[in-house]
């Protein structure tokens, strides 16, 4: 068998479940005729119509796509990229001082409970409206998994990798750079999966107030204009996004984190 | 250079404590090799993390060239006896290797010519690009002492550095050992329960006894240098020395003066 | 380690903290740097949560909102983890379902919420659905990563003495995983205990914090209401969090020990 | 639940399909009625057991609806005549309240540029919600000075951070109704910039009851109970201004004393098929129907 | 009992393959104990893993009793070269010897007797309450001795199982073996670097050559038994074994008839 067709059914393998599940959501709906759950072909139709009809010099993609899904994209990548960046940061700093994860835990474990709306006015008030807004109430809401999956993997570092460390005398940002982190980075990893789907999720709820486009705006937009088809179209197009930055994701974790796959590979 | 003096240590409190270290003295001078031997369990890997300052003592202090150990002292290395759980897995050997050297100051390509020439005394010699989990427990135990070796410290600490590896390699071990000893004029501390290795390799053996440790005894091994696998094993002071550590170790004190 | 107690200083310091953060967010309402119309004072809000603890309809609406929350926890909790051990440990079966879970994955729990109002006629299985729905995430993915952490020499151990998969799961891989389930529980909590408010928020119903929140919206003095709600919200965060910590540190005080947790 | 028996057997006696209702309601003085007819015990004189459940709108209640949680529920026209074309099968059992002048003002920061509605041009405006009510009313004033509804850019904001918002100058004029209207005016100075409630929109329908058709089709009796019931609590709700001041407080966190000075609706007593129709005729004209929906077929009777 | 032909293990592929096992021919009989002897990463953690089933090797066959190894055998026990991490962490020391003993049937009480009963054999008397984490890593290896003696098996596999501890305990631990052994006709397999145990201890001393592995010498110790520390490491036979033993080890051939 050539490569190519071996690659096929590789693909083809894993994603058998797919069709199995779109037919029997058809059918499904198809029987049930009830409006507010359309069948994925008044679906499908319906997102070629909002999204994909447009001119082919635009790869056919229209206006309102042009405008909408890449503001969108926008706002989940600089959101979820500064979660990392901060939730990693702070997460570690959490889990390798007790002194400092005494004083902020409880504000961290209050912040944590607290729903992303209710902090909208807070956001409003501090930052501009529009991006500036979305793309903080994206980190707000994001940040936690990162935040605590860093925190506990950074405390939960094998003793005996810290004390080769300080016997070998170690500097702090070696100690960092390449024993806590390295050995946190499973869990790390953890966190940023949850956050990237969470990122897509709060997207939508920080285009719910004040906002002109986006994804999230559509879907509302959809949703008051009752337009059943159009709602449903929208949130498959957040899954189906989801599932592509997934599998980035998933693609790049085995690159970094390939040690760890074959290191803990069982016989 | 290094001095304990009336190290205590007790594990836990309460009903579930253990009184590992009860009142060690002991007193190196620069440029020896200490072997330190003793039943299985009396404390001799506590001793050693103490050295170290891995592990805050609960009694008796540790002073290293004037000032007391508190925290890790600097230009130190240890072999330690978990050594697989010593090796990053996130590293290939060669950097496991190399990785300390940066605090000598050592640019990229010398930290990797350093990493491949201490993988090479150890017979490792093309490892350096597998990761630690590729390598067989020996080869694992030979790369923490390559990586020890590399660092060159004036303070070496080895907690049974040649357990897993075959009697050939580890007779080429305790000699590269003692090559670099003499060669960098480092302070070694070594513990083993192989009687014969500690007289061979060792300037003086200490013999600790059991929980909570003492030492019981702490004898000056003079035998000819430079030393060599064969010659010095058949010397029959070598072989004296051996029954008296023998004997010690198993509780049979030889003359009233070694006892503590 | 010091010889107070670890506890008394927790508190002590976690208070300073919180304190810290209350004169802050004071100070900033009172220069103006925060607009007190656009955020209420801190002290007007604090003060606002301290009158509802006295509020009978409130704890009514908080006991409400637990309930919910409990039970979709629980169910979450019990549905992830059992689906991240079955994924976890058989590759195929990970591979058929991922791209069905990845695409359900994103979908906001809050856009589901008008659709969950259409199949339940029951106020509080929407909740525990909503809440489900959202809280098994974590801990499902937690579990799965949790799973590829597991050494596999301790496998291997209990494997040599003749145990079948079964064994080895439930006597290795489940308790050595267990404390990064345990974070993904934590995080599975907080998650819980938002959607519950959402859904309420979004669906209405005769009791719960969300509803509170909904029937102060009418007020001229909503943002207070509502930010005084939301510290409510925090607390039992903070709460529920505590307790989760202190049973981990019970549970895993192994995994403690062999880490470098007191360090 | 039933708790007096007696009165379940009153209720059977009459024949009510159903006794038991859960009603949804906004936390506003448009379901003051609701209220009024549960706490009088209107609806216990027709053998109902009526339980109101706070909603957070009409497109939430209006799903509520067909899952079967809510069994009618308060809900703005509006909403109720997008859902109809959207193909939901809804019906209208009660009119509840109707704009009066000055109830839903634009309202403008203390100081402001802009001192007619034909300022607004290029200007942003929030509203509680777009393609809605607000949108409409601030459109047709628009177009009464001359101006479209693209020619200002609507912005989604709750009602409790308008004032916030007008305040930072992120929106220049903000659609707002009561209580918010008085609080903004006393709080930050805001300015009335038009009432919305004039010419097309005076005295415009805003709210009623509606249930789906289903159940109207199914509890005729229910229905007609309901209906007699909320008919009586609207005429005290009209007549004595004294009983909605007493019952807002109950049911909102709006209090007493803001109770008394605020601006509020009327509260018609009859069910009218031309007043709705207007709705729908104004809808129609600004595009938000895309074509014409008779008022008659959402009513109860006719089957749509 | 147990027969290995033609063995044959390749980790990984492609230009970073090891070639690890080349072809093992290897035949135990029912009873017997074989000693392993070899150079470090030779392959013996190897061989003994694709006997236990634990990994599946790239060539050659394993049948025991004449069943095909294809997954781990029944009633085997395996002390690991990496004792430490073969220790449950969250079950105190008791309990990670008793573990095992649910498969053999026995009741809670039972299991508990006999694994405080294998801890004091192996001198951990009073241990049992504790983690494997509390314990020297001479102790957690013994811990692990005390499992799989406990376990009582008909195919015993040790790697390096006496390595960390003192000379006293380690004769004691050899002698404790050999005690069980008879008792209960186990086969056992033990690998070794000191090449005086594997003469103490076996039946059969195999020695591996070095990468690839195979079998260059396996020599028969007809030793008179009971064996016995002092006396049996005197007798001429063992001294004459042994250095044969260490000249194979060495790569030296002693007669042409040892070389494979
Ligand atoms: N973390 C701990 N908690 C409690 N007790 C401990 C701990 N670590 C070690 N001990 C106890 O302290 C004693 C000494 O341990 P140590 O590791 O120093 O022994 P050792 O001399 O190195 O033994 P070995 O030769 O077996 O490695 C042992 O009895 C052990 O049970
Ligand atoms: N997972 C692995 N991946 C790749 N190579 C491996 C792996 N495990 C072992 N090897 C290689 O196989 C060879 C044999 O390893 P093995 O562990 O069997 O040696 P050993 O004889 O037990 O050595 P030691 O006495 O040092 O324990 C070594 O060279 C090692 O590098
Ligand atoms: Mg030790
Ligand atoms: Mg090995």
């Amino acid at each position: 068998m050539t490569a190519a067709a071996m690659r096929f059914l590789r693909v083809a393998g894993r994603l058998w479940l797919v069709p199995v599940v779109l037919v029997a959501w058809e059918v499904a709906t198809r029987t049930a005729e009830d409006i507010f759950f359309p069948p994925p072909t008044v679906i499908a139709s319906r997102m070629h119509e909002l999204w994909f009809s447009g001119p082919a010099q635009h790869l056919w993609l229209t206006e309102g796509a042009l405008e909408n899904i890449p503001t969108s994209l926008g706002r989940i990548f600089s959101g979820w990229l500064l979660a990392g960046v901060i939730g990693i940061a702070l997460g570690i700093m959490l889990g390798r001082s007790e002194r400092f994860s005494q004083f902020v835990d409880p504000i961290i474990q209050f912040g944590r409970a607290i729903p992303p709306p209710a902090l909208l006015p807070l956001f409003l008030a501090l930052f501009a409206i529009g991006t500036q807004m979305q793309v903080a109430t994206i980190v707000f809401g994001i940040i936690w998994p990162i935040l605590l999956n860093a925190s506990d993997g950074a405390r939960h570092v094998d003793r005996l990798h810290l004390e080769t460390a300080s016997a070998f005398g170690f500097s702090r940002g070696q100690r960092l750079m390449r024993v806590i982190l390295p050995s946190a980075m499973p869990k790390i990893f953890a966190g940023l999966r949850l956050s990237l789907s969470l990122a897509l999720i709060l997207m939508v709820i920080s285009e719910l107030v004040g906002s002109t486009n986006g994804i999230g705006f559509q879907l509302l937009d959809a949703q008051r204009s009752y337009d059943y088809p159009g709602v449903w179209g929208s949130i498959v197009l957040l899954g189906v996004l989801g599932y592509v930055l997934n599998t980035a994701f998933l693609a790049a974790e085995r690159r970094i984190l390939s040690w760890h796959r074959t290191a803990n590979q069982t016989t | 250079m290094l001095e304990i003096s009336n190290l205590d240590h007790t594990y836990g409190s309460g009903p579930g404590a253990h009184h590992a270290l009860g009142g060690i003295d002991l007193r190196v001078t620069q440029g020896e090799l200490v072997c330190i031997v003793g039943p299985s369990g009396c404390g001799k890997s506590t001793l050693l993390r103490s050295i170290a300052g891995l592990l805050k003592p609960t009694g008796g202090t540790i002073t290293l060239n004037g000032t007391p150990v508190d925290r890790t002292p600097d230009d130190l290395a240890v072999v330690f006896q978990d050594y697989s759980r010593s090796l990053f897995p996130w590293m290939s050997v060669g950097d496991n290797v190399a990785l300390p050297l940066r605090r000598k100051g050592m640019d990229r390509g010398q930290r990797r010519a350093a990493a491949e020439e201490a993988l090479e005394q150890v017979g490792l010699a093309g490892a350096s690009g597998k990761y630690p989990w590729q390598l067989s427990g020996g080869m694992q135990q030979r790369v923490s002492i390559a990586r020890a070796l590399a660092y060159r410290p004036s303070l070496l600490l080895m907690d049974e550095p040649f357990g897993s590896v075959d009697a050939q390699t580890r007779e080429d071990l305790e000699d590269l050992t003692l090559r670099v000893r003499n060669h960098h004029n480092m302070t070694i501390l070594l513990i083993t329960h192989d009687i014969d290795e500690s007289v061979y390799v060792g300037d003086r053996v200490v013999v600790l006894a059991k929980a909570p440790a003492t030492v019981v005894g702490d004898l000056r091994v003079d035998l000819p240098g430079p030393r060599d696998q064969i010659t010095t094993r058949e010397n029959p002071a070598f072989v004296h020395l051996r029954a008296e550590v023998g004997r010690l170790v198993r509780g049979m004190r030889s003359h009233p003066a070694a006892a503590s | 380690m010091t010889g107070r107690s670890p506890l008394s200083s927790r508190l002590l310091c976690g208070a300073a903290g919180v304190a810290g953060l209350f004169c802050v967010m004071e100070l900033a309402g009172r220069s103006g740097l925060i607009d007190p119309i656009v955020f209420p004072l801190a002290s007007t809000v604090v003060s606002r949560a301290a009158a509802l603890a006295a509020d009978g309809e409130f704890l009514a609406d908080v006991a409400s909102t637990l309930g919910a929350w409990a039970a979709g926890l629980l169910i979450a909790v019990l549905v992830a983890v059992p689906t991240g051990f079955l994924l976890g440990t058989l590759p195929r079966v990970e591979a058929a379902l991922r791209p069905v879970l990845e695409f359900l994955r994103p979908i906001p729990s809050v856009a589901l919420i008008p659709l969950a109002l259409l199949l339940f006629s029951d106020r509080f299985d929407m909740k525990v659905a909503v809440i489900v729905y959202a809280a098994w995430w974590p801990v499902l993915i937690n579990t799965m990563y949790g799973l590829k952490d597991v050494d596999p020499l301790a496998k291997e151990t209990l494997r040599s003495f003749g145990f079948g998969r079964m064994a080895v799961l439930w006597r290795v891989s489940l308790p050595s995983t267990a404390p990064f389930i345990a974070t993904g529980v934590r995080l599975a909590a907080a998650i819980a205990l938002i959607l519950a408010i959402s859904a309420e928020l979004l669906a209405g119903g005769a009791s719960g914090i969300g509803t509170f929140i909904i029937e102060a919206g009418g007020s001229p003095d909503a943002l207070e209401y509502i930010i005084a709600a939301t510290i409510w919200a925090g607390i039992i965060g903070v709460v529920s969090n505590s307790l989760f910590t202190l049973a981990e540190r019970r549970l895993f005080h192994w995994h403690l020990a062999r880490t470098g947790g007191t360090r | 639940g039933s708790d007096t028996p007696t009165e379940t057997t009153a209720a059977n006696a009459g024949g009510l399909e159903k006794t038991e209702l859960t009603v949804g309601a906004l936390p506003i003085p448009d379901a003051a009625s609701l209220y009024i007819a549960n706490k009088r015990g209107f609806f216990k004189e027709e053998g109902l057991t009526v339980t109101i459940e706070t909603v957070q709108g009409g497109a939430q209640a209006q799903q509520s609806l067909m899952g079967g949680s809510l069994d009618a529920t308060q809900t703005n026209y509006v909403s109720t005549f997008l859902a109809v074309s959207a193909g939901n099968k809804l019906k209208i059992i009660s009119d509840m309240y109707q704009a009066t002048p000055n109830s839903f003002n634009l309202m403008v920061p203390k100081g402001s540029d802009i001192k007619t509605p034909a300022d607004l041009k290029g200007k942003k405006v929030a509203v509680n919600s777009k393609k809605n009510i607000g949108t409409l009313a601030v459109t047709s004033v628009l177009k009464a000075h001359g101006l479209a509804e693209t020619d200002v850019e609507f912005l989604e904001f709750p009602f409790p951070e308008m004032a916030g918002k007008l305040q930072q100058g992120v929106v220049d004029a903000a659609w707002m109704t009561e209580p918010h209207l008085t609080a903004v005016q006393k709080n930050i100075g805001a300015t009335k910039l038009a009432d919305t409630m004039t010419g097309p929109t005076a005295d415009f329908p805003i709210a009623g009851v509606v249930v789906t058709e289903d159940f109207a089709s199914k509890n005729p009796k229910t229905v007609a109970a309901f209906q007699r019931a909320i008919a009586k609590a609207q005429e005290i709700a009209a007549a004595d201004r004294k009983a909605v001041e007493e019952i807002l407080p109950t049911y909102t966190k709006i209090d007493a004393a803001t109770a008394a000075v605020i601006t509020l609706g009327t509260f018609p007593t009859s069910l009218d098929e031309t007043r709705l129709q207007r709705v729908a005729d104004l809808m129609l004209e600004q595009g938000y129907l895309k074509s014409a929906i008779s008022a008659k077929t959402i009513l109860p009777g006719a089957s749509g």
